[in-house]
């Protein structure tokens, strides 16, 4: 399988008053063409900074981008210029965020709101540009796509907010389209229904996927791959199947346990013991020691490098190799 | 129609305001030890009969509640009553008046708009720039100087030492007053086509306008920057970014048509201050309007005058604020008027 | 008729006097000046500035004060008049800078019976107003009569002629002759006709408008003034400007240099009105005393003094709640606690005279009471209250730190400057005082309707050329009509000696009279005779032709710019 | 000590915010430099007698309503008038040939008093009127609401001069007139603030606790309502002087030779060609003085505003 994009050593910090939020400590993964890939993790881990990373939104003051690459299709997004990034922006890459409501525009229409994506990177004239904005609604299955095309969010539901939204995303036709916890900000009975319709969309134009979600369920459901982030590392990556299977990373197995399992019988539910540490002085060496229930010495002095346990499925953990 | 029942009852809600209005006029009027009748029949031994005459005109015998009454029934058939300093009715005044000042105010709150807002977008996309700190720093010190040593100043440097705009009115020596249509005279000249007039009155509105814009300027300047400052880091901006916007399109179509909703707000607010600054400006640029009729009327305690003035003061107050709440339904949608 | 009706005359007389007097003379907006014997004399010459001249066909006058009634049945101030001098013509009137020869006006000769009661009065023919219509016999009688019937509600000019005439009293002869039927002879009936109230109106136009009512205003007159005067009013702006312009009709005719364009400019701000002086917006301009020295040497301006008859003066309130003001000595103390020197020399600029009581300069009689006169003398003050009694207390304060209240008007400097002189030196002497400034009305209100102030200013202008109007307006007791200023002070030997002064013939006697009246008052003093300021005149050198009448005061028609 | 301790724990967050806050505010210029000029003012006004170079005599008198009472006075020195800049007359002189340093320097004390005064008076009758409306509500919120709506549909300069005209000219009128023409302001702020503050969980608790209505208001609520209070009266001490200046101005406010800005300004503008520095410096000094108050005010806006401290 090809590769579509490719991140490679991405470190993001963040200059704060309180001092530097190191985010992203040089993480590393592929998106193949036409896959979807889930970034898993607890709140504050670095998904969302990545994401932007890669869109190259992180908004200086604060934020950073300080080393790293992130090849599309071979040209590296951090050496183009601005100019060329927009292009790439919304065309290539386009993003649907968490709160539909805060994301849309209030005092635009959502007709303007896609028209103007469309006209900014396809060279159509305002009605034909009108025309697929309309499309964009029905594909993504807005009830009466006239009407809405010619309302404010505001008087939308969630749901058809989000769809606006992905309507919005998808109207360029982008090779890679990265999904911030689309549904998190929807009630339970939506969430499945944008969840499908993301995928299928994405089956119907081909383009890949990169979803953000703290919920297993959620990337079971949706993805090919699965990476596991924790406190700005990519500690475990694989397929879903490896991943569910047999996790190998602490963290990653403490996630699976912390899923309610209906079907077996549990006494309670585990948890991961600990809190998120904060990224301004995190620990030494592997940043998940002090939660972790089989830390070594070794944990605390150095950083686990990244180890094949099986095709496809790589691991950062001391656990399975690296100790010399 | 869903507009016009709103605008009805916003005005509905006028009357009550306007009656408290001239209820405090009138006891500030009406507590004063001084002889009004006597100094409305000229002064000093004015013939006891004039006074007298005149002290029942006026009502001044009777008791305040009952004179408040006549004021108010007089008010009711658009009478404002006698205005002493000029021997003519205070209506006739107003009309006189008014559109000098309506002139000078509009063209200085356009101004300050104008110039508040992009000052404002620029500090704000800058901020902490050396461009913001002295943007800021010139508003704030306009916002901070009396506006009558200010007008002293540009007076002294432009007219005086550097003689390149007229001294003060509103039109030049020997210019004709175009036919009078509203009494704002650019506008009344270019329906008229007396371009003389035009030129001559825009030439004058100059250095006025300049000086009363000043303080509201900052004031607008300050708002729109704070909240340019907060919409920046909306999500809908970053949802623009996200969609390849150019910056410039980003602050200045989905930024800025937020933060203007904010500004207009203040503005609004803001033209009571200009009514004031008004009073001072007027003064000293000898400009015929409200102003110094309003301080002319105060001097000599005439106050069938100064509660003329209150009074439309309040009206224009509330008009603005009206037409800021129109404004607002046309800049947010999600405001919707009348429900 | 009898003394008490003489007094009640009199006292109607001089209050509406009062009413001009002290309207314009309090205020302190607005320079005021009737007739007076004085000549202006042209004084500082300068190199000429910018020649290339402005508006040259109009004249522009930076003024302080807008015309209040352009009814010349009822208009009684200085802003009016100069207005009304232009739009209206009188029978007689003076000429150039001769305010006491009466020269032919609208009438071209004039006799008077032996006996003084019958002034015949030839009317100029060919004259029209600037409507239009012919000035005939008709006018004249229709012109004074309405002035008696109307009897001015508003100002009380009318007693000007109704001192001598009543309603028809003015008869007409034939067309162009009218007769004037007096019931007493009166010797001052010529200046007195010389005043706007005398001026002339169009019988049908004012039928036309409202006609005449007794004892009402006629608003359309107020407004709309119409005669056959040099010039017609085209515009009045309230507060703004009034603009005149040449009337075709007139029978001068317009060969030779005249303007056909005069535009009065009101202006609160002084420094505007310099500015516009010095640039050559205006052609003339009010400048305030403290301002002579900015422009009294700036390029293209000429200035010219004059004396005047016009007089400063505080007054004091002797039945005040402060009841140590009802003794002599503190006034007298008073009186040696202002600096009149420094008034003239540092408040007045020097432009401004001595006053030694109540008669100014000018004014027949005044040398009565020259030869001495109060000064700055601070030990004396302290002395003669010591000597009343009125000594220091342990605090180092007379009357216990009990302060003596000088009101003034707010915006006179003059008057602010006097105040805090005077206060400066009672310190001195260890008596407070308390200096505030307030608005005109709340101080006529305070004057007459209270005695809770002890010190106040006013100025004065003549009514008619005669000490009488001034010494008995000021020092007369209120019983016989006097006392303008509500002094409460009385003394009935003044008060009889003013009287009889004023029906004594010979001018010595007189004199003597007033001198007698002058001791006593300088002695038991109810006024502080600040002094007698000066007439001070700025115009642009390319105007040409204007001469100081302190009885017309400005006469466009005989202007010109070059 | 414990005690200390304890309350350094219970308020642990309010004290990191505190030290965030004044570590933001150190480092935006503009409002340093605003503290530094109302530092100065006070200086100024603190220590006048040994700055200025001369020196008003005070004289007590009785005034009309019997009470003793001290007024300044300054000596006229004809021979001195409108002298220019020297080593003598810092500032030149005026008419009465006062020294113009030395009043501009005892004028800062007036200032600073009408400022306190008014400011201080009108903002206790702001709070107390506004919390009750707010915490109320009902009709006392309707009356007084009104009633701020009146006071806000007339310009504050007209008002503030028809009172003053009314009352009679004179400083202490002019300090009445305008705190009549300020509370309102106050009143609307804390009012809003109250009412959001009253819905918060933590006061609906309070409440359910059986908390006495009083002290929800001045343990609760007022503290919140802090912020932009705090930062309306900053910029307010320049307003109240500018519009007392104004009114001065006008002929309105201060007697005559008082050591009063504004009236120095609006007595001095008669001078202004013979003697610009008649105008010039206390115009200067009125600017100073309220550029400073802005400048703080802007700051703290910005620094207090939560949406854009980070």
């Amino acid at each position: 399988m090809k590769e579509l994009l490719k991140v490679k050593g991405l470190k993001t910090y963040f200059y704060t008053y309180e001092g530097v939020v190191k985010a992203l400590e040089g993480i590393n993964f592929d998106i193949y063409k036409g896959e979807s890939i889930g970034l898993v993790g607890e709140t504050g881990c670095g998904k969302s900074v990545t994401a932007l990373s890669i869109m190259r939104l992180i908004q200086w003051p604060p934020g950073k981008i300080i080393e790293g690459e992130i090849t599309l299709d071979g040209k590296d997004l951090l050496k183009i210029s601005e100019e060329e990034m927009r292009n790439i922006r919304g065309a290539e890459i386009s993003m649907i965020f968490q709160e539909p409501m805060s994301s849309l525009n209030p005092v635009f229409t959502i007709g303007s709101q896609i028209t103007e994506a469309i006209t900014l990177h396809q060279d159509v004239d305002k009605k034909e540009a009108e025309k697929r904005s309309l499309d964009m609604l029905n594909l993504v299955r807005m009830p009466d796509a006239e009407k809405v095309l010619k309302q404010y969010p505001h008087e939308l539901s969630g749901g058809m907010q989000q769809r606006a939204m992905i309507a919005m995303a998808l109207s360029c036709k982008p090779s890679l389209l990265i999904a911030d916890e689309p549904t998190t900000a929807l009630d339970v009975t939506v969430q499945a229904q944008i969840l499908d319709l993301i995928r299928e969309l994405n089956e119907e134009i081909d383009s890949s996927m990169l979803l953000i979600t703290h919920d297993l369920g959620v990337v079971a459901q949706v993805c090919d791959r699965v990476a596991v982030m924790y406190a700005g590392y990519i500690v475990e990556i694989g397929t879903v199947k490896q991943i569910f299977k047999n996790p190998y990373h602490p963290y990653t197995k403490g996630l699976m346990y912390a899923i309610p399992k209906i079907h077996v019988e549990t006494k309670r539910l585990e948890v991961i013991r600990g809190v998120v540490p904060n990224l301004i002085t995190p620990p030494s060496g592997c940043r998940f020691h002090p939660r972790c229930d089989h830390a070594m010495d070794v944990c605390k002095k150095k950083a686990p490098p990244t180890v094949k346990v099986e095709d496809g499925h790589y691991v950062a953990c001391f656990l399975h190799g690296g100790v010399k | 129609m869903k507009l016009r029942n709103y605008i009805i009852r916003r005005l509905a809600l006028l009357i009550p305001i306007l009656i408290g209005v001239t209820l405090l006029t009138f006891t500030i009027s009406h507590v004063i030890p001084a002889d009004v009748a006597r100094h409305f029949a000229g002064g000093a031994k004015a013939n006891p009969e004039t006074i007298a005459r005149i002290r029942e005109e006026m009502h001044l015998d009777e008791p305040l509640y009952k004179q408040y009454g006549y004021y108010l029934n007089d008010l009711i058939h658009g009478d404002l009553g006698e205005c002493y300093t000029e021997r003519r009715p205070v209506t006739e005044a107003i009309k006189q008046y008014l559109p000098a000042t309506a002139e000078l105010t509009i063209l200085a709150m356009v101004m300050a708009i104008f110039i508040g807002i992009i000052t404002g977008v620029v500090s704000a996309v800058k901020r902490n720039s050396w461009i913001d700190h002295v943007t800021r720093l010139i508003a704030i010190t306009g916002v901070s100087m009396p506006i009558f040593w200010l007008a002293l100043m540009l007076q002294l440097a432009f007219a005086y030492k550097y003689p390149i705009l007229p001294l003060d009115s509103r039109l030049g020596i020997g210019v004709v007053a175009p036919n009078h249509i509203t009494g704002l005279y650019v506008f009344d000249s270019l329906v008229t086509g007396n371009f003389t007039a035009l030129k001559s009155s825009i030439y004058h509105l100059i250095l006025p306008s300049i000086t009363l814009s000043f303080a509201s300027l900052a004031i607008i300047l300050r708002i729109t920057r704070s909240s340019m400052l907060e919409i920046v880091r909306s999500d809908y901006i970053r949802t623009a970014r996200a969609k390849g916007l150019r910056e410039r399109t980003v602050i200045y179509k989905h930024a800025l048509r937020n933060a203007l909703i904010p500004t207009i707000t203040v503005a609004g607010i803001n033209f009571a201050y200009l009514l004031g600054g008004a009073v001072l400006t007027e003064t000293i640029f000898n400009w015929p309007g409200m102003g110094r009729f309003a301080v002319a009327a105060v001097n000599n305690l005439d106050f069938p005058s100064v509660m003329g003035f209150t009074l439309i003061a309040a009206i224009v107050m509330v008009t603005a604020n009206l037409i800021v709440d129109l404004l607002y339904s046309v800049l947010d949608p999600r405001v919707r008027l009348g429900d | 008729m009898n003394k008490k009706d003489i007094g009640k005359t009199l006292a109607l007389l001089v209050m509406a006097t009062m009413v001009f007097a002290i309207f314009s003379g309090c205020i302190g907006e607005e320079k005021e000046e009737t007739p007076a014997p004085t000549t202006a004399a042209p004084t500082t010459e300068k190199p000429a500035g910018p020649t290339e001249v402005k508006n040259p066909d109009t004249m522009v006058r930076y003024t302080i004060g807008d015309a209040k009634n352009l009814d010349p049945a009822d208009a009684y101030d200085t802003a009016s008049s100069e207005v009304l001098f232009q739009v209206y013509e009188n029978l007689v009137t003076v000429k150039g800078s001769d305010a006491v020869t009466i020269e032919p006006g609208l009438a071209t000769d004039w006799s008077v019976s032996e006996d003084g009661l019958v002034w015949t009065f030839h009317l100029r023919k060919g004259v029209k107003f600037s409507n239009g219509s012919d000035f005939t016999a008709d006018d004249v009688v229709y012109s004074f009569d309405r002035v008696l019937t109307m009897n001015s509600p508003e100002s009380g000019c009318a007693w000007i002629l109704s001192q001598f005439l009543s309603v028809g009293d003015t008869v007409k002869v034939d067309d162009y002759t009218v007769e004037l039927h007096l019931e007493k002879s009166f010797g001052i009936t010529l200046p007195c006709l010389v005043y706007t109230v005398g001026a002339i109106v169009d019988s049908d136009y004012v039928e036309a408008h409202g006609g005449v009512q007794a004892d009402t205003e006629n608003e359309f007159m107020k407004a709309n003034p119409m005669g056959t005067g040099p010039y017609m009013l085209e515009s009045w702006t309230r507060k703004t400007e009034i603009k005149l312009v040449k009337n075709p009709n007139y029978w001068g005719g317009w060969e030779g240099k005249h303007v056909s364009n005069v535009i009065i400019k009101i202006v609160e701000e002084p420094s505007t009105r310099i500015l516009a002086l010095k640039n050559g917006d205006a052609d003339f301009a009010d400048i305030p005393t403290a301002n002579i020295v900015d422009v009294k040497d700036a390029p293209g301006v000429r200035m010219e003094l004059g004396p005047s008859v016009n007089v400063t003066m505080l007054h004091i309130q002797t039945k005040s709640e402060n009841t140590f003001m009802a003794d002599p000595a503190v006034r007298k103390a008073m009186c040696y606690c202002f600096d009149y020197d420094a008034t003239i020399k540092d408040i007045y600029n020097g432009y401004a005279i001595p006053l030694p009581g109540p008669i100014p300069k000018g004014f027949p009689c005044y040398e009565s009471q020259y030869e001495y006169r109060y000064s700055l003398d601070l030990d004396k003050a302290a002395e003669i209250l010591d000597a009343a009694g009125f000594t220091v207390n342990d605090d180092g304060y007379r009357f216990d730190g009990k302060p003596i209240a000088i009101y003034y008007n707010a915006g006179n400097e003059e008057r602010a400057k006097m105040s805090m002189m005077l206060q400066n030196n009672l310190a001195l002497i260890g008596v407070i005082s308390q200096v505030m400034a307030d608005s005109w009305p709340s101080l006529l209100g305070r004057m007459f309707g209270t005695t809770d102030w002890d010190v106040m200013y006013c100025g004065w202008a003549p009514d008619y050329i005669d000490p009488d109007n001034y010494i008995f307006s000021f020092n007369a007791s209120a019983d016989v009509g006097g006392d303008i200023y509500n002094t409460s002070w009385a003394n009935a030997r003044v008060d009889e000696l003013l009287i009889d002064a004023k029906f004594e013939s010979d001018l010595a006697k007189r004199c003597e009279m007033y001198r007698e009246a002058w001791e006593i008052i300088i002695d038991d003093p109810s006024h502080i005779w600040a002094c007698q300021p000066q007439h001070v005149h700025f115009e642009r050198e390319w105007v040409h032709g204007y001469e100081y009448n302190p009885c017309i005061l400005w006469s466009y028609y005989n202007y010109y710019k070059e | 000590m414990g005690f200390f301790d304890e309350w350094k724990k219970r308020n642990e967050s309010r004290i990191k915010e505190t030290k965030f806050t004044l570590n933001l505010f150190r480092h935006s210029f503009l409002s340093m430099l605003g503290l530094v000029l109302i530092l100065l003012m006070i200086l100024t006004a603190l220590f006048a007698p040994f700055i200025a170079t001369e020196h008003p005599n005070y004289v007590t008198l009785i005034n009309p309503q019997g009470q003793r009472v001290t007024e300044q006075r300054w000596e006229i020195h004809f021979e001195e008038k409108l002298e220019p800049i020297s080593s003598k007359h810092l500032f030149g002189t005026n008419d009465y040939g006062y020294d113009i340093f030395s009043m501009i320097v005892y004028g800062s004390r007036l200032s600073i008093k009408i400022a306190l005064m008014v400011v201080v008076t009108a903002l206790i009758i702001g709070v107390v009127l506004g919390a009750l409306a707010g915490y109320f509500g009902g009709w006392m919120d309707e009356i007084v609401m009104r009633v701020t709506d009146i006071f806000f549909s007339i310009p504050g300069l007209i008002l503030a001069m028809a009172f003053t005209a009314a009352l009679g000219r004179s400083i202490e009128h002019v300090m009445y007139a305008m705190i009549i023409v300020w509370w309102p302001v106050y009143t609307r702020i804390i009012r809003a603030q109250v009412l959001k503050t009253r819905e918060e969980t933590y006061v609906e608790a309070a409440r359910s606790l059986g908390t006495t209505d009083l002290k929800i208001i001045f343990k609760h609520i007022l503290p919140n309502s802090f912020a932009p209070l705090f930062v309306q009266v900053t910029m307010d001490m320049g307003a109240v002087v500018l519009t007392a200046a104004g009114l001065s101005f006008i002929g309105l406010g201060a007697s005559p030779g008082t050591a009063e800005w504004g009236l120095m300004i609006s007595t001095g503008r008669a001078y202004i060609f013979q003697a610009w520095w008649y105008v010039f410096f206390p115009g200067m000094a009125i600017v100073l003085f309220v550029l400073g108050f802005n400048l703080l005010g802007d700051g703290l806006r910005d620094v207090l505003d939560p949406k854009l401290r980070r």
